[in-house]
């Protein structure tokens, strides 16, 4: 794990020390630690069943874990500690509303703490509106579909404006019309100040606009933290490329270094790349499927920017829908890159062709090796 | 019963070696007959006299029995209260009414007489509550002995009412227990009190009047599903046989016989 | 069949005919049936939520245990509870050591009837609660506490959610109590004006061959029970989670 | 105090003293007990199951008539069971009209024992039934549906899913059954030999003033059913869905 | 809706008419034909509540519909009819387990349809192992993590191998890497003969994947039907664009036609496709953001196979994860483009800054504007 994973941008609000969390004798949860950072936004990634609603439970006070401490701004902190329990808000991966109507769900947290009626009423239409369900107060919350109670479930935790929000897949059930706009205005929630939050999400994309910093999870165990565009660019295991869709970080050397352009060998290849690291350093290189470009192979060279140029072979394709992922090789060095399927059609791809792939050297995520424990 | 040719008895002439065939018969009777243990000597001395019945004592109170015996759900009764046992007879329910035996009742109290009647006429002892309003626990349930005692408070001319009068509309041995717990007084028969006297804080007051008499009749129910055995019953326990362990029964345990037989 | 019909129209006409005496048993017999289950679902309610939510170590046994309580023989839960406030009980003589005077008599009097009949009650409705409760999926109460619901909070949120089965509950306990004769006979004397319900009432009337009469009461009793039930169901019926 | 624990005492000795009598009551009244749960089971599961996963015109009102059932009075009910098996009843009648012989006698016999147990508790079997299946959610069902079950494999795996609530209607049911005393007394006579069980023999006790005696039983009668109801609990709590 | 919007591959399987659903007063929906062809995979597409589940569970025989009738092969039939039914199996949005094992729940079809135990267990395992669960068949059901749950749903209908397969959103617990083996599943169980499906989802790249066509449903209503490539790439209204993440199709007409690549005038700009209809027909055109790539307003001519490079300026840029979404416009056209961030980092682009957007011929889709109804 890299030294600087564990850095905070603000100080730890909540933090988990030797977390074990064992059902029927199998270990679901084993963290040793687990920061989340005032202020940020703290997505975890992982597969299912890895993990992640578990230790959103223990972190978030709503289990006793098998073994282990939490500390809240610096206090031990039990799943009994009520006050504790006042600062949080969730949203569980599957949205269990209450019997009654839909303001009444989302009145919930606020009827707990006390808030007058009319403040109540204002503050609910306001968090309905924003989740696109404006009007439906009355509604039964029993009788909405899979997306609207997602969202109620939602509105039921924003409402409350709590300093620490709790997310699990908050946005599983919804369209991409209403997602995109929750992601936004997410961001925007998750930004302002003082607002923390843990996000359990399987969808990257969203991680990426949400997130600080990720963790990603595996098997009860986190194999990475980090700045979101670290992690998510420079895979440090294959494990890892494969679950964020990447082929594995390379390791290179550096060659020589202009004005913060680096030239970096991997494999027997030289590639180019934004860095302020030494010539002779040892570093791992990431690429992002999507910022490479294809082009025949006997295309001339493009655009001035896209410094880097290599004649590669395809080794495989793989069909995503509006996008194919081809992985691509040639002199040791492996990147896959992400096109259009019109693209892809266009360019005729065929396992063992040529093809020629374009990258900025800004495309390029390079990092010192050193630190990083090999194998992870 | 006639029509009941599977189940009838060979009553005539038991054939030996063949084991016997019984029929049921159904004896209504008082709770007050069941709980004083009777039946637990009179019953297997008729089953033995009589093997081809075999009796089942359905125990209530006496209004209930009467009624199942008008419904010609028992076979016979065993009741006491004369005035409507004769009225039950007359109105064609009834074969015949035939007396059986008596008990007596006795007016039990508190061990401190609050209202000092100890010792004199019955008279006198329901003049005595009334007037010094003492605790006084009454069967309230339309049977026998609540029919004797609604007589002899109208003989004495006290219309018996306020809080002192409680009307529990219970079987005797639960009024003994209250009268027990409430400090009160109660009329009895003579037989459950004795059964139960090692249980009451209650002592016997006023006994022997003559006016304290409890007769019980039997009556076979007419066109009664086992009419020989009913008759046969009845004709029993007017025996002299059962008559002498009628006046025999409790001598050995409370000293003295708890019902006096007094067939004709 | 006409003896039904009879009783049903004796039934309307004792009902309406303003006999005190008829609505003075009725009287009591709501009062005490109404204290006792007040007092039972006091005690049935959070006694089955207790059960139903949480698990611990010998919670098999303990729910054997209510169950076995919705078994009580009635007749000896009025023998216990006679023997118990008899002046020869135990209470009696705690009474007087204590306070250096006799203690007030309780048996025969409406107090001891609530006690037995809640003694009768509280494991049925126990019991019923604690199905229903367990019937809540564990998440709803882990959302409620996720928005800071308190302990209490939380319980009430669940007994909220698990209405059906409460009330269901809260039913079975009070056709236990309404319904009860044994126990309120035995601690209550049936005493006319004072411990007479309609139960000890249609007993007695039973007992004397009254079979009309006594069929009579129990129409009036049954349909009493039925208007409360009505009543009831309405709330019961309200909002069910999984109707469609 | 030293009352209760003699008769603890009593009830232990009376239980392995070999008393043939004893153990003939006990055993009648696990017969008629079983055979009357069996029934009330198979009438209330079924009723319970439908109205509690339909929804029809009047639901409500049947719902308030199977609550209202839960509270019927054991006394009224005899009374009607032996009025409709009375020699001078209508199904006496009717039989002789079409068989045109008597009937053979059915009251004080188990059977009409039987008959009485079954009206008494499956009101309560089925209420309590009603509530579980309305908590299963109908997705449930639907899934049930969606993989090809057929309506009898649907309410199948309904009642599968209520397991709990339903468990805890059998529960309440045998209690009632096995508390009952009222009808079976009124029905069955209390015969010695053939129609007297544990509660009616505990009342005959108590009318008796063997106030130990009937204790005795009383607590045999609670410990029969706590074995009972122990290997029952052991069903119920297997497999709660919503437990953490 | 365009004419060949109707048209089956396979004769219809299901046929909805006059299909109208109503909660409480409230039309849910309001379907006055829905086929679903026999073979085919037809994927709904549509926004939170607009009545997806609810025309899932009407075809699908498990609710009874306010108004219409279903046939099934010709024949009518009702949600009472078991046969019918036997023919399907159904994944709910959510996934519903029964109480016992994983194993049992997967058996449950199999047993109804007395399938004896040891040729049960066989299939049970095979279909856990399909779906990443092998091995798990003795856990209890109800304590699986959200995406092994929904998986095991998935399973259980799966196992039956029925002739129709109706699926709600069935992997929208999952992580990309399970989930894109899934989907990959699918569309070979899917495309496997005899094997028609109706497949609810949220996420259009899954639909891309696995459908043959797509029905967009809005407001209980089916606003297009039509093959996947069509809807997707040339949204009829307004709407559909932004659902489905393009801008409004653009109106067009065709200038010349050579060897199957017409020079077509939109707005003012010349674009070329390929298409086989004469000059002077009216079409809509459309172009999937992710086919449009963007360069230096000053780079010099690229690729030869990119046919089309216009000089757009950028309306807005649009944040969405691992990639940027860019409006363009140019002379009276308006395209978007979905680029990677690092790409959109380099071009530093900004509102109102020209770019020059490349895009092939066949990255354009052209459709005759007669038949298709303005507004739709
Ligand atoms: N039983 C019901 N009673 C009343 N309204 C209902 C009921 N079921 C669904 N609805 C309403 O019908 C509409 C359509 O529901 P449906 O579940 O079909 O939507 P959907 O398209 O599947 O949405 P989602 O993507 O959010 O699951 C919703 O607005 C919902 O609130
Ligand atoms: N109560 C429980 N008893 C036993 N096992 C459990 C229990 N709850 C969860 N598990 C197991 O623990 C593991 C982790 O569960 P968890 O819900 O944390 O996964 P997750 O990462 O959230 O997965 P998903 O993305 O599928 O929701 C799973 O394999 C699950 O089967
Ligand atoms: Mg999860
Ligand atoms: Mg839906």
């Amino acid at each position: 794990m890299n030294a600087s994973a564990h850095r905070c941008g603000g100080a730890p609000i909540i933090t988990g020390e030797d977390i074990i969390v064992r059902y029927h004798r199998r270990t679901v949860v084993d963290v040793p630690r687990f920061q989340l950072c005032d202020g940020e936004t703290h997505a975890i990634l992982g597969p299912s069943g890895s993990g992640k609603s578990t230790l959103l439970r223990v972190l978030g006070l709503l289990e006793r874990p098998t073994r282990g401490r939490i500390t809240l701004d610096g206090r031990a902190v039990t799943a009994g500690d009520k006050g504790a329990r006042m600062m949080m808000a969730a949203v569980f991966q599957n949205p269990y509303l209450f019997k009654g109507t839909v303001s009444e769900n989302v009145a919930y947290g606020l009827r707990l703490r006390g808030v007058p009626k009319s403040e109540r009423d204002d503050r609910v239409a306001a968090v309905l509106e924003r989740v696109g369900l404006g009007g439906t107060q009355r509604q039964s919350a029993l009788r909405l579909s899979g997306g609207e109670a997602q969202r109620v479930a939602l509105a039921r935790a924003l409402v409350l404006e709590p300093r620490i929000l709790l997310l699990d897949e908050p946005l599983s059930y919804l369209d991409p019309l209403i997602k995109r706009r929750l992601v936004q205005d997410f961001s925007r929630i998750l930004s302002a100040d003082g607002v923390t939050a843990l996000y359990v999400t399987h969808d990257q994309d969203e991680a990426m606009v949400v997130a600080d910093r990720v963790s990603i999870i595996n098997d009860g165990a986190v194999i990475r933290t980090g700045g979101v565009d670290e992690v998510m660019t420079l895979p440090t295991s294959p494990w890892v490329a494969d679950f964020i869709g990447m082929d594995a970080a390379l390791s290179g050397t550096i060659l020589e270094s202009v004005e913060g352009i680096a030239e970096v060998l991997v494999g027997e290849e030289r590639v180019f790349a934004r860095t302020d690291l030494p010539p002779g350093t040892d570093v791992l290189v990431g690429i992002r499927p999507e910022d490479v470009m294809l082009f025949e192979a006997w295309a001339e060279t493009p655009v001035s920017s896209a410094r880097n140029q290599l004649l590669m072979r395809v080794e495989s394709i793989e069909h995503m829908g509006s996008t194919d992922r081809v992985s691509l090789h040639s002199n040791g060095m492996r990147i896959a890159s992400s096109i259009s399927r019109a693209a892809s059609r266009e360019l005729d791809l065929t396992v063992g062709a040529e093809v020629r792939a374009f990258f900025k050297a800004t495309s390029v995520w390079v990092q010192s090796a050193a630190g990083v424990p090999s194998g992870v | 019963a006639a029509e009941e040719p599977a189940e009838e008895p060979a009553a005539e002439e038991p054939v030996a070696e063949e084991p016997i065939e019984t029929t049921d018969l159904i004896l209504a009777s008082t709770t007050s007959t069941q709980d004083s243990g009777l039946f637990d000597v009179l019953i297997p001395a008729f089953e033995e006299a009589h093997p081809e019945y075999k009796v089942n004592v359905i125990a209530v109170g006496t209004g209930e029995a009467l009624e199942l015996g008008q419904n010609k759900d028992a076979d016979v009764l065993l009741v006491h209260a004369k005035a409507k046992e004769e009225a039950f007879v007359a109105d064609g329910y009834g074969t015949e009414r035939r007396d059986v035996m008596y008990n007596d009742f006795i007016i039990v109290g508190p061990p401190a007489d609050p209202a000092g009647i100890k010792g004199g006429t019955v008279a006198d002892a329901l003049k005595k509550i009334s007037d010094s309003g003492a605790t006084f626990i009454s069967r309230g349930d339309d049977s026998g002995t609540h029919t004797a005692e609604k007589a002899l408070w109208e003989k004495s001319a006290i219309k018996p009412a306020g809080a002192w009068y409680n009307s529990a509309g219970k079987g005797m041995g639960d009024v003994l227990t209250m009268a027990s717990e409430m400090g009160g007084y109660t009329l009895t028969d003579r037989a459950t009190y004795l059964n139960m006297k090692n249980d009451l804080q209650l002592e016997i007051l006023c006994e022997g009047d003559t006016v304290l008499f409890n007769q019980y009749g039997v009556i076979p129910v007419t066109d009664a599903t086992n009419m020989e055995g009913a008759q046969a019953f009845a004709d029993w326990i007017v025996s002299d046989e059962a008559q002498t362990i009628i006046g025999e029964y409790g001598v050995e345990k409370f000293g003295a016989p708890l019902f006096f037989p007094n067939a004709q | 069949m006409e003896v039904f019909w009879s009783a049903f129209v004796d039934s309307i006409k004792l009902l309406f005919g303003g006999d005190a005496a008829l609505y003075e048993i009725i009287g009591l017999s709501l009062r005490v049936s109404g204290i006792s289950l007040v007092l039972a679902m006091c005690i049935g309610v959070p006694l089955g939520y207790v059960i139903g939510s949480r698990r611990f170590p010998g919670r098999g046994l303990v729910v054997a245990i209510v169950n076995t309580g919705m078994g009580l023989p009635p007749v000896v839960v009025g023998l216990t509870v006679y023997m118990l406030l008899s002046r020869s009980g135990p209470i009696w003589d705690l009474y007087l050591t204590l306070m250096g005077q006799e203690m007030p008599r309780v048996l025969y009097t409406v107090p001891a009837m609530i006690v037995a009949q809640v003694i009768i009650s509280s494991p049925l409705v126990t019991g019923v609660t604690l199905a229903a409760v367990a019937s809540v999926p564990a998440e709803l109460r882990l959302q409620a506490r996720s928005l800071g619901a308190s302990k209490l909070q939380e319980a009430i949120l669940t007994v909220k959610e698990a209405r059906r089965g409460i009330m269901a509950a809260v039913a079975a306990g009070f056709g236990g109590i309404i319904s009860e004769v044994g126990a309120v006979n035995m601690v209550g004397g049936n005493i006319a004006g004072k411990t007479r319900v309609m139960t000890t009432a249609i007993q007695l009337e039973t007992g004397q061959g009254n079979f009309g009469l006594a069929l009579a009461l129990g129409l009036i009793l049954i349909g009493i029970s039925f208007v409360i039930m009505n009543g009831f169901t309405r709330v019961q019926q309200s909002g069910g989670r999984y109707e469609r």
